[in-house]
């Protein structure tokens, strides 16, 4: 598994490739077309995160020390970003996940999605799948 | 139409900004309005040469701010052709003033076993202050409920108004559908039951002349921000006979008459209402903007914003898969759609990045995208410094944003 | 003193004004203070560039607004040093910051034979509030009494404290007084019983560095007029964990979650409180005001105000015949006296004549004047941006008026 | 007696000879000092007009189809205004008390009293006044 720094310069440099903003989100909506499937039964009011003014259902697990993601979202563009998401945080070590900086989101264009106030709520979805990560050390600690 | 909007536009200086690189394409009136360069100046003005607290003042920074707070008042209460200037009281926007009611009303004339009735197309404003009360004083929240065009159904409000109504609440216009309700109706057959009606007008006073004394209605609620003049301040126009009776709302300064610790006794209108020190910057920001409103004339921008209505109406129409909600035949300023199944939030993202400013969303009014069962739309609002251009400007990007998503 | 007091004046437009042919001296700066050319500019430039509604915009203009409005709250906070910027609600001013913690803070917390400790010299916006809900609750006024300087009782407060006691409501600084109460002493001895302090902040907040955290209040009020802010705008900080459990006070947008007409479930923190489309452009001056403070350093500016204040007492003790009201060991910033037998509206009417702005009158603390059993005084209130030339000019407007009644 | 108009002009020629604002408040004092005493019996809190910083008290009486006012007050300046009222309006018929204009309080420079909102309450005084040789009148026709 490559660690989350390459993935992060992987992204950066897939999105180098364009150079206006049509480009971009026209690739961001490829990426929510081709965002792995939630199982439906994850897809329940409990795991919907909140402060978006989109649906977002996050899903995670745990196996063998890593962290496993899946999501979904009723927008096409949240899609997208989840997916570059999980691409970065699933499969990762709790502790990388917590740890991350995330420096691509501004170099690939997306930091207006970034603002706290931000309707998609970008920055509540890093917040919860950090969170998640620190449930799944905190419980491997105490076992 | 003798109405030159290239001109009147150089009146309000943001609209000459550039948003990523195109220019700025303003359809989120309904939000908030832009302010003209008058507005601006009164607030600037005022702070730079006159600033003062009011009222009781004897020096003259303080008469001068007074003398022109309590101008303003009469002059906006004459905007809508309130018989007496303390029928005017000032809050800081309509929600505000729907509270004022809620609380200094409600507390005082809504009992146990009332009703309150409202309609499914009420901003959250006119919804949950009334939620609120009836908990409280055990009355019930009766809704009035609409059709597949938007429009309230006239005969299930007669049956639902009886002798334990206590109060009609109900939107002027729609800021989700555009629905100009039938108010002059409404307050008639409610008043045939002797119940007063509060109007909820923060979309309605900038679009047609207000007249609450031809209206007869007991309560006017609205914003300054929503019709070109300043955040932070809005009025409530109510009969002189419900406010003299009702309790007082906030308390402090201005709106005691005399204070001691055993017993405190209450100031004459509008100052009842008003404690603390006022929003004078505010208030003469506001006035600013009436008389502006005046100038122009209500008419001619009436008129303007009609036929515009109707060209962005129709070219919206012709877009295929594009779904109007809200089709009402008494409607104005504001069209709210859906383009095929694309998420509004995912539309409302591209369309900004071209210069263009649209909300997105159950603007405020939840039980009404219930009642379509969307999870929002996305809503263009139009007022007079709008033009054709504009509206093609937006249709050009509905039309990107289909070929991006679809 | 590296303090230059002609170079600050400059930055105030309003300074420079004649009244009556007279440079305006302005020394009624406890009612309302004058605004830097900064406050003006800010609330100019951004209705004129960056004007939206915020919050749930996904529109450019609405994205900056909002992240101007939120950091806005965030460096506010900060000022104060409060923990949290979720601590911070944004109210109309120090009036509806008390009456919003008496409604929700009180209806929650208040019951039947509970008391209210305040003390004799609170501004109305102080007991009015208080007075109606113990009178709603059957709850008990409490309140401190004062020496013949102006200083609260500080034994008399401790045995009004008891396990019924529900809160402590004091100003921070006396607005007819000038008085510094011992707040962190209250507030240490209020919480050996647990009892919560509100502290009205509205006249303490723009001489002295104000730190939340260490002086460990439950409560905290001010309005951004008095601090060079704009009007229509104000702060209450709160401690999280009373403002989580409270009822919220205004409905509307913004402070709900989920609304349909069944149930409505409130927003987090700060929203729960701040329904209705905030006051934007009244949030940045605010911050403006506050950048513009913390940039002069409020060490410097205390420290100079400070010496003024001396320099301004001295002085008008040495006219014979006058009589400061308050005498207070701690004391900032306000001399409120009377001239011989003269009534304080005859001396203001004169005063006003030479362009000096003092206020007269009861300074709404009406039962602090019956205390000391006068009809209400002549106040000079100082900021850092009068001068000593300024107080001469009062002593000869005072000798003058004199001189016409005697 | 003389009319109403006739003891404006005579006031305004009285004021014509200060040129500045100290000499007509010196004028308006001296006013304040020489105004007639009211009854103690009619300073009471009854005879208080409300929206004056300062307290005035004002009592009327009706004799012979003429209206007598007098009154008193706390503040000197105050106290020549209410000279000036009552030198104009007592022992006037109802009739020319109410529908009398006074222009002289703006000849005379005193337009800053005139002010709804000025809070030693000129207005509130001329109100007043106005409002006792009503009742008066109307009382004289129910007779
Ligand atoms: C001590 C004190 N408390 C409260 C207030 C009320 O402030 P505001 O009128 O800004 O609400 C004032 C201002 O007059 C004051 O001086
Ligand atoms: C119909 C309606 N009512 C009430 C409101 C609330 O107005 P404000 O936020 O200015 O208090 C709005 C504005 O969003 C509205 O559109």
């Amino acid at each position: 598994m490559m660690k989350i720094k390459e993935i992060e310069s992987q992204i950066v440099e897939e999105f180098d490739n364009f150079d206006d903003w049509m480009d971009k989100y026209t690739y961001l909506i490829e990426m929510g077309k081709s965002l792995p499937l939630i199982e439906n039964e994850f897809k329940i009011d409990n795991n919907l995160i909140s402060g978006c003014q989109s649906k977002v259902w996050l899903h995670a697990s745990y196996e063998n020390g890593k962290v496993i993601f899946t999501a979904d979202s009723d927008a096409i563009i949240t899609k997208g970003i989840i997916n570059l998401l999980i691409r970065i945080f699933s499969n990762q070590a709790p502790d990388d996940i917590i740890n991350a900086d995330l420096n691509f989101i501004s170099e690939i264009g997306l930091q207006e999605h970034l603002s706290p106030t931000r309707s998609n709520g970008l920055l509540s979805m890093i917040k919860q799948m950090k969170l998640y990560a620190l449930v799944f050390k905190t419980k491997m600690q105490n076992q | 139409m003798n109405f030159d909007v290239n001109k009147i536009r150089k009146d309000f200086p943001i609209l000459s900004q550039k948003i990523y690189g195109n220019p700025l394409v303003y359809l989120d009136n309904a939000a908030s309005t832009q302010k003209p360069a008058i507005v601006i100046d009164t607030i600037s003005k005022y702070y730079s040469g006159q600033n003062s607290n009011v009222h009781r003042g004897v020096h003259y920074l303080s008469m001068m701010a007074t003398e022109a707070f309590e101008n303003a008042r009469k002059n906006i209460a004459d905007f809508i052709n309130a018989e007496n200037s303390n029928e005017l009281i000032f809050t800081s926007g309509t929600t505000e003033s729907i509270n004022l009611v809620a609380h200094s009303f409600g507390r005082k004339f809504i009992s146990e076993g009332d009703n309150i009735i409202i309609s499914t197309m009420e901003h959250h404003s006119n919804i949950v202050p009334w939620q609120i009360l009836c908990e409280e004083k055990n009355a019930k929240l009766s809704v009035i409920p609409i059709n597949e065009e938007g429009e309230i159904d006239f005969e299930a409000f007669g049956k639902r108004l009886n002798e334990k109504t206590g109060l009609v609440a109900i939107t002027h216009v729609s800021n989700a559908l555009g629905t100009v309700n039938p108010i002059k109706k409404i307050i008639d057959l409610a008043h045939s039951f002797d119940v007063p009606v509060l109007i909820d007008g923060a979309q309605g006073i900038s679009h047609f002349k207000v007249d609450v004394s031809e209206l007869d209605c007991d309560f006017y609620c609205f914003s300054a921000h929503k019709m070109f003049g300043p955040m932070g301040i809005g009025a409530l126009y109510g009969k002189e006979k419900y406010l003299e009776k009702m309790l007082p709302y906030k308390a402090g300064g201005e709106m005691i008459e005399k204070v001691t610790f055993e017993k405190t006794t209450f100031n004459k209108l509008p100052f009842k209402f008003e404690a603390g020190t006022p929003n004078v910057a505010g208030v003469l920001g506001f006035n600013a903007a009436i008389n502006y409103l005046k100038e122009l004339s209500i008419e001619k921008t009436s008129a303007y914003e009609s036929e515009l209505f109707k060209y962005a109406t129709i070219a919206l129409q012709e877009i295929e898969g594009l779904r109007i909600i809200g089709t009402a035949k008494e409607k104005i300023s504001i069209i709210s759609f859906l383009i095929g199944d694309i998420h509004p939030f995912d539309a409302g993202t591209i369309i900004d990045k071209t210069g263009i400013a649209v909300r997105t969303g159950h603007h405020c009014a939840e039980p009404l995208m219930d009642r379509f069962q969307i999870p929002g739309t996305i809503r263009a609002s139009f007022v007079f410094y709008n033009t054709k251009e504009e509206v093609d400007s937006l249709v050009k990007s509905i039309i990107m944003v289909k070929n991006m998503f679809e």
